[in-house]
């Protein structure tokens, strides 16, 4: 396969009173078409600033990122996102927020943006709340507004920063099998972070895990080779997948003890 | 958060009606407001009245509010005064909207662009300090002594102000929603209009009420050039033969129909912008 | 404007009236013209306008048509006398204050190049030989008088009638009263019609027609006072008791007394060295820079086909 | 997100520059915007210049720039200019500061109790409708002809905006801070000395910018107020005698006072809220 | 033990242009002081509004809440609050937004206020960022200032709605434990709202679990006794532990179906 996104030896700092201060350092990565690729790491780290700049909303300082061969120069449609502080629009109701990223597509007529918001509304569970303003539905809702309209846009790639985090466990897998399916069905690549490690390896292709900041590479994990077959909510419970679970939460202990004493050696 | 109206009404549902006005951020009923409202204008008129009826103040420069009630049935009756109620109100709106509608796209435009930005921000932040009176002869000399240099006037003084209130507003609206607008593929045009536009509308009516009270303060400045109706002019030549009960007659109806507008605004913005949460 | 129109701006001042009346009785139309009148107090808007073309007349008294900018090139001529002030502008002066030269080192209020500056100035001069110099003069509104004198640091106001009436009354306290007024010096304070001097060199006749139907108009107050007054008040949005009272205080001047002043066939009249006597005033008191020459800046042209029209 | 300046330098790096004055939100560096300002004034000095060089309008309503800048070099030379421009900073620092220092409170207090509110709005909805020259007599009756019937006049024309704008400045704080602050244990007091104030700051700064500026427009309307000091005073009586060159020369100077202290305040604003990201 | 907090009957309907929308529904129940109460619940069902109403924040439509028998009538100190959109004040820096609260406090002098908020900076380790501006931190440092924030402030009732939600598995962890150090050392009594079960079972002396909209209580379940003994991390491995895990999961699950199956009658 062909390097559907690329990044190439990316580095990240922001300036400060006190000089630049590194976020990301020499990160280089590629994912395939179609693959979901989730990102792991300490709170903090840069998981976050990597997405963005992946979306185009920020820009390396150092190297470059492209997306199909072309280097990414800023936001468009082709790349979703659904950032970690879910914002909607609180001037529209549930269902227009939806309905917004539609307008902008001229493959679809006002007819079938009507069914595919609807649809989207109703997959994330939120039918009986379609005409409410979003600051008048739940946390947990409205993080569910934004899962929705990133989905209803149609993106090639969908980047989702922690999209589960407020949500009860049922939603929550529900959401998962569904994501599943959509990309599935319509070859989506698919970045992700959480902080879930049983959500990681049931969504991933790979796994991706980065040190504390500055974020760099610990480990690239093909979870595909290491836990085969189809992925149900039932074989969450076979022993690949806890074995996976143990190695991963190991890795992430250890980057953190070692933080740790960095910290105090610091502070 | 509007809470329903489920709880039980005892005697203490009205009294706590009264207590909510002294709660932080508590908000009170409209009636209650209104009782409160007219209690201090009331409050206002009898101080005017003790210090004109007391003669504090000779009755040439204060007249007691008795004899302006009188000047204003003789404006009504003898000299049309609605006529000159209607031109003013005639004026003053078509300036603001003129105002308006060149204020929101540009003040948006130099917000978004910093070309724009760069190159009228101070521009308008000179013009805007200029005592509009003093440019009086050019506004003649440029669209002569017709309707169109009263508006223009009218339209000098409100839209430099108005343009920088706006570009602010817009400067306000949080790059999360641009961000996410972005990400769903909306282009500069649709970034404008789909995103900056509403988000920053809240607080853009309250900032064209703002400057609407401010077109009017020009009215008087306007309506002196080579005029012979509105209500800056009544004022105006009724101060000249020193008829202070006319004057205080004009002054009046401005006050009244910028206190009807201004309520009459934030009813609507009231309504139109109930998501506000409340 | 086209040969049978006029635009003429004037200030919101009751001796214009006749204008307003010529217009109201269809004298105007009579002549076969129309004439657009538009009020405005404020000099250099008439200046502005005529410059521009869009007035083809308009009114003031002699001291005001001197003030800067005027210089000889530019447009508007006399043509012609309307009325003078006799008595409607003066000085109010608080009690302590005997006489006018009393004033000197004292604070006083006048609106600079209106008629109450001229006569103080010319008070000053003839009875105690002072200039503005020896006084604390501040520029006002005439307006604002009134209210003005109600500071006592002020020591006297000038303004128009009814503001000196009012400041006169407002202020009895401090024995405020009329120290010197226009009653005192015969035309001095004289309003004259000016043209635009283009306007009159290519169609001088329909200047003739609007002095005729204003002198027609004249000698209709005089004879009809009470019609006339009323359609005159309303223009200037006054009853017509307040009328009365404000004009008590001016008399309208009438074509054989315009005649007089304004001098005819190219010989000059009265008013050529009222003239001249204000131009020294306004050159002194900075109203003025340029010396005009009276015969250069009066046209008695005019005024001498419409005498010669009736009497024929 | 101030990108730190690791990137390489190449011949692009200023060309990026320009580039970004024309991107949506874009950032421009600090000298490329001054360049472009200065350019814009040299546009508009230009276009000044042909059409009084070239006599579109008479030079007794449009002098020429050289004209206006021998009136300049006159009244700071021959009339002490220096003085009146001092005297009228002055004048409009001291009216602006008790605006300021009135409206900030009463706002805050406005936006926070229904009961300032309910008794406060319509008065001063009805009172900043009027026209402030109208209102003249009745401040040199009150306060005479001094320095504070002058300074009055400016507040008059000041406050009664300020403290709407600032009004709405405090309800727009965000409900989660106040909630956020209640459960920390602030009163009243506290809650808008520590959480409404700081977090209204920018936007009232701004608005604080607006007003300063609207309070200079009032100056010729307080100066020709038995005055004979101030650019308002120069302006005026050099317009009564169509001293044109001069009532530029004065209309000049506030514009470009206005210029230099919205700058000022545009810049210190950057510095001072760095906080809200850029 | 008198209950520290009484809910006696409280409903809650927010208004709407359709009438009144129903919450929360007649619910009751007493919390003992030092009690540690976790709510479970759907998204959308009603925990933050029930937890706000505790708060001060809102008040009930019916019913009434009391705190040592006292009516909450308004928001105090005494009522610590972990916001769901961890709210802080962007015009401070990550320390002086934990200190804020201390202000407020004058039992503690100047130079233990800066203890105190060093002191809780570190707990939820962000030393090193101390004089960052808060929206130059991530998603997860912000959620850590909210924290540190309330338990700087020594509120009596600690009323934690999904706190943890946007930390790394490290961080929770390490937070979890210093939670239940510090409300044990000094006998706060907690509300916390998790969709995480683990966490739920691990931190909860009792369980209450929510009906979907409008909340009602489906089960009320004493922690303390079904897993007795000292929590520990390990203690999560326990028979005990995962058999009630299981059964927790049963609940959730038996009632998102039953609230599917209703929607999907609704919708
Ligand atoms: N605008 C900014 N200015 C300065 N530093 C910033 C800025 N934005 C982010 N940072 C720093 O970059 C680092 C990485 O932030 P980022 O949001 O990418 O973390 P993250 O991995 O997403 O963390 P979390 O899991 O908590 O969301 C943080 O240490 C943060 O302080
Ligand atoms: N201001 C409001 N006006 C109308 N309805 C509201 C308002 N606030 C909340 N609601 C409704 O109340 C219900 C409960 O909201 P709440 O935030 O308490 O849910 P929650 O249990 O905390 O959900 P989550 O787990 O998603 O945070 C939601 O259905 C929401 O639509
Ligand atoms: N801002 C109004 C000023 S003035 O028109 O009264 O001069
Ligand atoms: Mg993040
Ligand atoms: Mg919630």
């Amino acid at each position: 396969m062909t390097p559907f996104i690329a990044i190439e030896r990316v580095s990240k700092a922001f300036g400060s009173d006190a000089g630049p201060v590194p976020v990301i350092d020499d990160v280089s990565l590629t994912i395939a078409e179609g693959e979901f690729v989730v990102f792991l790491g300490p709170s903090g780290c840069g998981k976050t600033t990597l997405m963005r700049m992946v979306g185009g909303l920020d820009h390396p300082s150092e190297g470059l990122i492209r997306l199909a061969g072309e280097p990414v120069t800023g936001p468009s449609r082709a790349k979703g996102m659904v950032f970690q502080s879910y914002s909607s629009f609180p001037w529209l109701t549930v269902l227009k927020n939806i309905r917004f990223g539609l307008k902008y597509r001229d493959d679809v007529s006002e007819a079938e943006a009507d069914r595919i918001s609807r649809h989207y509304l109703e997959l994330v569970g939120l039918t009986a709340y379609a005409e409410f303003y979003v600051n008048r539905v739940s946390g947990g809702m409205r993080q569910r507004v934004a899962i929705a309209r990133t989905l209803a846009a149609n993106p090639q790639v969908l980047l989702m920063d922690e999209p589960f985090g407020a949500l009860d466990a049922q939603t929550r897998e529900r959401l998962q099998v569904q994501l599943l399916d959509i990309r599935r069905a319509e070859r989506k690549t698919v970045i992700f972070v959480t902080h879930d490690v049983d959500e990681a390896i049931f969504l991933a292709d790979r796994i991706v895990v980065f040190s504390a900041r500055p974020a760099r590479i610990i480990r690239d994990i093909k979870v595909a080779e290491r836990v085969p077959g189809e992925r149900t909510l039932d074989s969450r419970e076979g022993r690949p997948f806890l074995d996976l679970r143990r190695e991963i939460l190991a890795i992430i202990r250890e980057e953190a003890q070692y933080n740790e004493a960095a910290l105090i050696a610091a502070g | 958060m509007t809470e329903s109206k489920r709880r039980p009404k005892s005697g203490s549902a009205t009294e706590s009606q009264w207590r909510t006005l002294f709660r932080f951020r508590g908000k009170a009923r409209s009636d209650v407001e209104l009782t409160i409202g007219v209690a201090s204008f009331v409050a206002i008129l009898l101080a005017w009245t003790a210090v004109a009826e007391l003669r504090w103040i000779a009755p040439q420069f204060l007249p007691s509010p008795l004899i302006v009630l009188q000047a204003i049935y003789r404006l009504f009756t003898g000299q049309n005064f609605a006529a000159d109620i209607g031109i003013s109100i005639f004026r003053v709106w078509v300036a603001f909207i003129v105002s308006a509608l060149m204020a929101i796209p540009i003040g948006i435009l130099m917000s978004s662009y910093r070309i724009v930005g760069a190159v009228t921000e101070p521009v308008i932040d000179f013009i805007r300090y200029l005592p509009v009176p003093a440019l009086v002869p050019l506004t003649l000399i440029w669209l002569g002594i017709g309707e169109m240099s009263k508006i223009t006037l009218l339209w000098l003084g409100t839209f430099f102000q108005l343009v920088l209130l706006i570009a602010d507003d817009a400067r306000r609206v949080p790059k999360e929603y641009v961000e996410t607008g972005r990400t769903l593929g909306a282009n500069d045009r649709e970034l404008m209009r789909d995103i900056l536009l509403p988000a920053m509308l809240p607080s853009m009516v309250d900032n064209l009420r703002i400057t609407l009270g401010w077109c009017w303060t020009y009215l008087i400045i306007a309506e002196i050039v080579a005029a012979s109706s509105g209500i800056g002019f009544v004022i105006w030549s009724a101060k000249r033969y020193v008829k202070t009960p006319e004057v205080f007659a004009g002054i009046l109806a401005i006050g009244i129909i910028g206190l009807v507008t201004d309520q009459l605004i934030r009813w609507l913005h009231r309504k139109a912008f109930r998501y506000l949460g409340s | 404007a086209g040969p049978d129109h006029l635009d003429c701006a004037y200030p919101f001042w009751v001796g214009f009236g006749p204008v307003h009346l010529a217009n109201e009785l269809g004298y105007f139309k009579e002549e076969g013209i129309t004439v657009n009148e538009i009020i405005d107090d404020d000099i250099s808007n008439a200046y502005a306008a005529m410059e521009r073309g869009d007035i083809d007349c308009y009114l003031r008294s002699v001291g005001e048509y001197q003030g800067r900018p005027r210089t000889p090139e530019m447009q508007g001529i006399i043509i012609g006398t309307i009325d003078e002030s006799n008595g409607g502008d003066g000085v109010v002066a608080d009690g302590s204050i005997k006489s006018v030269c009393d004033l000197k080192g004292k604070t006083v209020a006048t609106e600079p190049n209106l008629p109450a500056t001229l006569i103080l100035q010319m008070a000053m001069k003839s009875k105690c030989n002072l200039t503005f110099d020896s006084l604390n003069r501040v520029d006002i509104a005439s307006q604002d008088a009134g209210a003005i004198f109600a500071d006592p640091s002020v020591s006297a106001v000038g303004a128009y009638e009814p503001v000196l009436t009012q400041a006169v009354q407002a202020h009895k306290d401090r024995g405020a009263y009329v120290i010197v007024s226009s009653r005192e010096y015969p035309h001095l304070i004289t309003d004259t019609i000016i043209a635009r001097t283009d306007n009159l060199r290519s169609q001088p006749e329909k200047y003739v027609k609007f002095l005729r139907a204003i002198y027609r108009a004249i000698d209709y107050i005089g004879k009809e006072p009470e019609k006339a007054i009323a359609i005159m008040a309303a223009q200037f949005k006054l009853s017509p008791e307040e009328f009365k009272e404000t004009i008590a205080n001016i008399n309208y001047i009438g074509l054989d007394q315009s005649v007089e002043l304004m001098g005819t066939d190219g010989k000059p009249g009265k008013l050529h060295d009222i003239f001249t006597e204000i131009m020294q005033l306004n050159i002194e008191n900075g109203a003025a820079d340029i010396k005009l020459e009276a015969d250069k800046q009066i046209d008695n042209g005019i005024i001498t086909q419409v005498w010669k029209s009736r009497a024929q």
